[in-house]
């Protein structure tokens, strides 16, 4: 059972995965992402480590949609505003295929477990196209959060504005209103 | 150039001095050379090297107090105040400069108890930094020290009391010290730190590799010529006392390696004044650390203080007086 | 501000620790040269050769004394062939009977501190001279 | 690329399994992609201060249109410099490069790049310092660490000196003391000299100068924003509390970072400090010339600083006020503690500082005469001189960020706590190494807090996001408590994305919602306008 040794294999698959994803850091970063285990002092290596974990072993217990996104929200929200293009930021999730491959290869062929491998693979495609979502709320998130400070940054002064000139306030902002 | 060869070019400079110095004296027999001349100019270079690097800073300004504090710093009197972290007098300065140059007060920061994963409390890497530093410093001032030995006579107690708790554990014949140990532990663990760790060896450069090498190099001279090719230390006090006493005299015949060891010794003397590690002197002088935080306290004139171009009030009410007015604001000039 | 004061302490701190050599020295009008040695004998050659003696007779002692001690062995052949017998007061304070002259003088000079005399009693003479100079 | 090429996921993420060797930091140039820079200050604030080389540019030219004698200019200020700043030579000259600073910086943790860390941050100048100004240096070239000043140095200059927030951070693990943010004022001071600046810095700066506060607001629309608020606290308590403005005679000039009266929530702190000194019957004034506690000149040039901050001393001594009190501010304090008395003092016009509530003799501040209002509050509060009611604000679960500058460069940890302690009743510390003198940067100080460096603030905040986040786990906080106005500004961004539900604001916000005023109507709204408690929300 293709289960059987991704279970057994667990902690070398997974470690594998954290590698091949670290490996999209500088090297002169990898170490620290690798050694420094303060969740603290290293929040980044902590949450890449708790999110690639929690995110396996979701997929070997059939983990529901809610579970997946909370761990991939982890490791997917960090790399969303570390300048990676969309498809490096999310792209790390297929690398768990690369992983397996490496770590369990011989055994799946060896047991000829090949439909099991596509039926896993299926679900990391699945987790790639979540991810995905994620990734834009994330984004989306960026923008909402320019447009707030705009407005925050000066929210008083447009408030008492609106309220000294008789605008309304929803005026206050538009095109219209400053013509 | 990258680290590596900055670390290769390091690795040559250190063989090549001690080939000159084999040569030198093995092939060539240029002892007084190297046994007078050199350690005299080294010794020269030594000091007023320092006393001049100190001179430079000292003759720049500190213009403002600017401690980093780090700790609660002195206000009202039921709050408690952290006077070596946070100093708010002279002691407050003197304890944490001295917690600074003793005991690397800073550095040890890094070393606090961290959990890990898994249920055991476990120290972070960090330490070791600490822990390198401080056995490789007070490794290195021991063995000076208890180099007095070679350099006066008669021999002060408190050098013979050094060397007798350095050699406790009468290990071997002659007695290993301890210093020994720790200063060539230390210096290898701090060079491999280097080597090893990436991110360590990309901020590293030649001038951090060859210090550390050319300490290894004198290191390794001295235990060799303690332990293996010995030497005849009647002569090397000699030659070392006639330096100190300034009657130099060059005994013949003493080994070459005792040469490579104090020509390597004159190197890290001429080059200490020139390169980072006057950081030695430079710790005292940080005002980071050596001004105390009481800045709303007590008055401090920065020398070179010059008056700078203000927009005034009276310009700012000739901006917008009518406006001020028609607010009921106060003015000045009517 | 320049806190010259403390940095001219601190100037003064460093000159008179590093030149610590030179004005101790000058206070005790040591010379450069080292003690004379009375070997205490009209013998011309020790067990060994004297440039070995001086720079290693530690880690022969050591040795014999390991020999003795722990193996039972009690001759020592040397590198010219002869015979000794392993023995500090037989063999070595013989010849070497000052020894405030001889060993003293050249290990208070660099600060060797033998282990020789924590079990070994000194030779006899060696007492009478301690009284006398003493 | 043909798409087969694509088929492999780690081709497109660019992983080489057997990384090639390190390019050396000294030859791997800038590379301003948008978004990872800031833009450059408009001409216009340049003229308006007579700063030098006022034009329009952008990062991403090739011509960054620097005057002919560029070089020339920075190494002379760079000679200047050395000579007048004792701490600036020093780090100049006696870093080992032990890498105890390596992993300290927000924006390395959060990053990963390594020019983030503060020794290389650092060397970018002192490379040039060594070739130019050092015996080995000059002789040895790149085995001493040394390079020659180019075009393409000088843009990694201004790419990462405006990268670091100078909270000081690293320099609580040097060894040496070795401060980063010195060097990056510096840094920053010589690009300055050929008119490399960005807006966010020289707009504020250029507004303050003229106005005295950061958005350009002329003295009665500042009035005007004042009154707006006493007009609010009249809606939540029935109080009219007064509002004394430029008032000659008044015993204390009062001075707060003008973020706090335009930009929420900086405002709800604003509205605080009016009830609390209406209630207290405060002698006191606002000022609308020195309306600006907040000194961009800090994030400019020493001699900016200066301009700036003038204007305080200025100020107190036409309204003969006897002492000055400031507000909830973090590099503000900065300047106040440790530049103010120095650069514009001494301030004999004033007065040692007593509370006139409490009789407190102020010792710490009585040559500089400018008191902490949280040492003022603490105070009071210690005197039991405020009727206080910390369940009104029982809606909130607290814990508080140190700001760099009031933690790093003043030593003010216990008084915001004492106060935070006394007004609400749940509070939660932060994990140990990100709190006090070990504080994690907003990500935004220093001129960073601006929208096109948005996702650079994002990384730089992750860390302090990570340990808010750990308590908004482990205790359900909600408000994360600080006493900036850049706090209040960017960790409002930082909570959003890392850690929505936990809103942010200042400390004297919750004094005055807890604080019992004498004659105010039954309170059933805080200040933000939102229901005391839950069971009113239905």
């Amino acid at each position: 059972m293709l289960k059987d040794l991704l279970e057994k294999q667990r902690d070398a698959v997974v470690d594998r995965w954290k590698q091949l994803l670290v490996g999209t850091y500088p090297p002169e970063t990898q170490r620290f992402l690798k050694t420094q285990k303060n969740p603290f002092a290293n929040p980044l290596g902590n949450s890449i480590d708790e999110g690639l974990e929690g995110l396996y072993d979701n997929l070997l217990k059939d983990g529901d949609i809610e579970k997946f996104s909370e761990f991939l929200d982890r490791v997917v929200r960090i790399r969303a505003v570390q300048g990676y293009a969309p498809s490096t930021a999310v792209g790390f999730v297929f690398l768990l295929k690369e992983a397996v491959q490496e770590i369990l290869g011989q055994a799946i062929r060896e047991n000829r477990l090949y439909e099991e491998l596509l039926t896993f693979e299926q679900k990391i495609d699945s987790l790639a196209l979540l991810s995905f979502n994620i990734y834009m709320q994330c984004r989306e998130t960026i923008f909402e959060i320019r447009t707030h400070e705009i407005r925050n940054r000066t929210s008083r002064l447009v408030e008492r504005a609106c309220q000294k000139y008789g605008m309304p306030q929803e005026w206050a902002d538009t095109e219209e209103t400053k013509a | 150039m990258n680290a590596w060869t900055s670390l290769f070019a390091s690795l040559i400079a250190v063989i090549a001095l001690v080939l000159v110095a084999l040569f030198g004296v093995g092939a060539i027999g240029l002892d007084t050379l190297f046994g007078v001349v050199i350690p005299y100019i080294a010794i020269a270079v030594f000091v007023v090297g320092i006393i001049y690097r100190i001179l430079e800073w000292a003759k720049v300004p500190v213009p403002f107090r600017i401690p980093t504090t780090c700790g609660q710093g002195k206000s009202l009197p039921w709050i408690k105040a952290d006077n070596l972290e946070s100093p708010y007098n002279t002691w407050g300065v003197i304890g944490r400069m001295a917690l600074e140059v003793f005991l690397f007060r800073s550095l040890f920061r890094n070393t606090k108890a961290e959990l890990r994963e898994g249920p055991n409390v476990t120290y972070g890497s960090a330490k070791w930094l600490w822990l390198g530093g401080i056995a490789f410093h007070y490794a290195f001032l021991t063995i000076v020290l208890r180099h007095i030995r070679f350099f006066v006579e008669p021999i002060p107690s408190f050098v013979e009391l050094l060397s007798s708790v350095d050699g406790f554990f009468q290990l071997l014949v002659p007695t290993v010290f301890l210093t020994d140990i720790a200063l060539l532990a230390a210096a290898t663990f701090l060079f491999l730190r280097r080597v090893f760790l990436p991110q360590l060896r990309y901020i590293s450069l030649a001038a951090d590799f060859f210090p550390l090498l050319l300490i290894l190099g004198i290191a390794i001279s001295g235990v060799l010529m303690r332990n293996v090719w010995k030497v005849d230390l009647l002569m090397v006090k000699q030659l070392a006392v006639g330096l100190f006493t300034l009657h130099p005299t060059v005994p013949a015949g003493i080994s070459s390696i005792f040469y490579v060891h104090l020509f390597l010794v004159c190197v890290l003397l001429v080059y200490f004044p020139f390169s980072k590690l006057m950081h030695a002197g430079g710790v005292f002088l940080s005002p980071t650390r050596n001004t105390a935080n009481v800045n709303r306290m007590e008055r401090y004139v920065n020398p070179w203080n010059y008056p700078v171009k203000v927009h005034s009030y009276a310009e700012y009410e000739d901006d917008f007086r009518e406006k001020m007015k028609e607010a009921g604001i106060p003015v000045d000039k009517e | 501000m320049y806190d010259a004061g403390k940095i001219i302490v601190g100037i003064v701190i460093f000159l008179g620790a590093v030149a610590f050599p030179f004005w101790y020295n000058a206070g005790k009008a040591a010379t450069p040269t080292p003690p004379k040695l009375e070997v205490g004998t009209t013998e011309k050659q020790c067990v060994e050769s004297t440039a070995y003696m001086k720079s290693s007779h530690m880690q022969l002692l050591d040795q014999w004394r390991d020999e003795v001690v722990r193996n039972g062995k009690r001759l020592y052949v040397s590198s010219t062939g002869k015979t000794y017998e392993m023995s500090l007061q037989n063999t070595c304070t013989k010849c070497h009977s000052k020894k405030e002259q001889f060993c003293d003088r050249c290990h208070n000079y660099v600060d060797a501190a033998p282990k020789c005399w924590d079990c070994h009693v000194p030779p006899p003479e060696k007492k009478q001279t301690a009284r006398s100079t003493n | 690329m043909e798409l087969h090429n694509l088929s492999k996921p780690q081709d497109l993420m660019n992983i080489d399994l057997n990384k090639t060797p390190e390019t050396p930091w000294m030859d791997t140039p800038v590379n301003f992609r948008d978004g990872t820079y800031i833009y450059p200050a408009a001409g216009k604030n340049l003229k308006r201060l007579g700063l030098p080389n006022p034009r329009e540019w952008s990062p991403t030219d090739e011509d960054w249109k620097l005057p002919d004698n560029w070089k020339e200019i920075i190494m002379k200020g760079l000679k200047e410099r050395l000579d007048k700043y004792r701490s600036f030579r020093l780090f100049m000259d006696i870093c080992v490069r032990c890498g105890a600073c390596m992993d300290k910086c927000h924006f390395f943790i959060g990053s990963g790049d390594p020019k983030n860390m503060p020794v290389l941050r650092a060397e970018l100048l002192r490379s040039v310092y060594r070739n130019d100004f050092t015996t080995l240096g000059k002789m040895l070239g790149r085995f001493a660490g040394a390079r020659e000043l180019t075009v393409d140095v000088l843009k990694e200059w201004f790419y990462y000196f405006f990268q670091c927030t100078e909270c000081r951070r690293c320099s609580v693990f040097c060894p040496y003391g070795i401060d980063t943010a010195e060097v990056t004022m510096i840094g920053r001071e010589l690009l300055n000299l050929v008119g490399l600046n960005i807006n966010w810095v020289m707009e504020p700066v250029a507004n303050c100068y003229r106005f005295g506060n950061h958005l350009g607001i002329p003295p009665h629309g500042v009035k005007d924003m004042w009154e707006f608020m006493v007009d609010d606290i009249e809606n939540i308590t029935g109080i009219n509390v007064n509002l004394p403005i430029n008032k000659k005679g008044a015993e204390i000039l009062f001075v707060t970072p003008s973020g706090d009266y335009f930009a929420d929530p900086g405002t709800y702190t604003c509205m605080g400090y009016l009830m609390l000194f209406h209630e207290i019957g405060l002698d006191y004034t606002w000022s609308t010339y020195a309306s600006e506690g907040g000194n961009f000149g800090l994030f400019t040039s020493h001699e900016m600083i200066k301009r700036l901050n003038a204007k305080i001393y200025a100020e107190a001594k036409r309204l003969g006020v006897k002492w000055i009190l400031g507000g909830e501010c973090g590099h503000m304090w900065r300047v106040i503690h440790q530049y103010m008395e120095t650069m514009n003092g001494p301030a004999d016009f004033l007065e040692a500082p007593v509370s006139p509530i409490t009789g407190t003799k102020f010792e710490n501040a009585k040559q500089s005469k400018m008191v902490h209002i949280m040492e003022f509050t603490a105070d009071l509060i210690k005197h039991g001189k405020l009727k206080l009611d910390p369940s009104r604000n029982r809606k909130v679960r607290a814990t508080y960020h140190d700001s760099c500058n009031p933690a790093r460069a003043a030593g003010l940890l216990e008084e915001p706590r004492y106060v935070i302690q006394n007004v609400c009743e749940d509070f939660f510390e932060m994990p140990e190494n990100t709190i006090r003198e070990q504080t994690f940067c907003c990500g935004g100080g220093a001129g960073l807090g601006n929208d096109e460096n948005l996702e650079m603030r994002m990384r730089g905040a992750f860390p302090r996001a990570n340990a808010l986040r750990h308590v908004q786990d482990k205790h359900d906080v909600n408000r994360l408590l600080c006493m900036c106005a850049i706090d209040r500004a960017t960790l409002t961004a930082l909570t959003h994305y890392w850690a929505p539900d936990v809103s942010v604001g200042g400390i004297h916000e919750l004094v005055a919602n807890a604080l019992v005023m004498d004659g105010e109507q039954e309170r059933t709204e805080d200040l933000r306008g939102e229901p005391l408690n839950e069971e009113e929300e239905e």
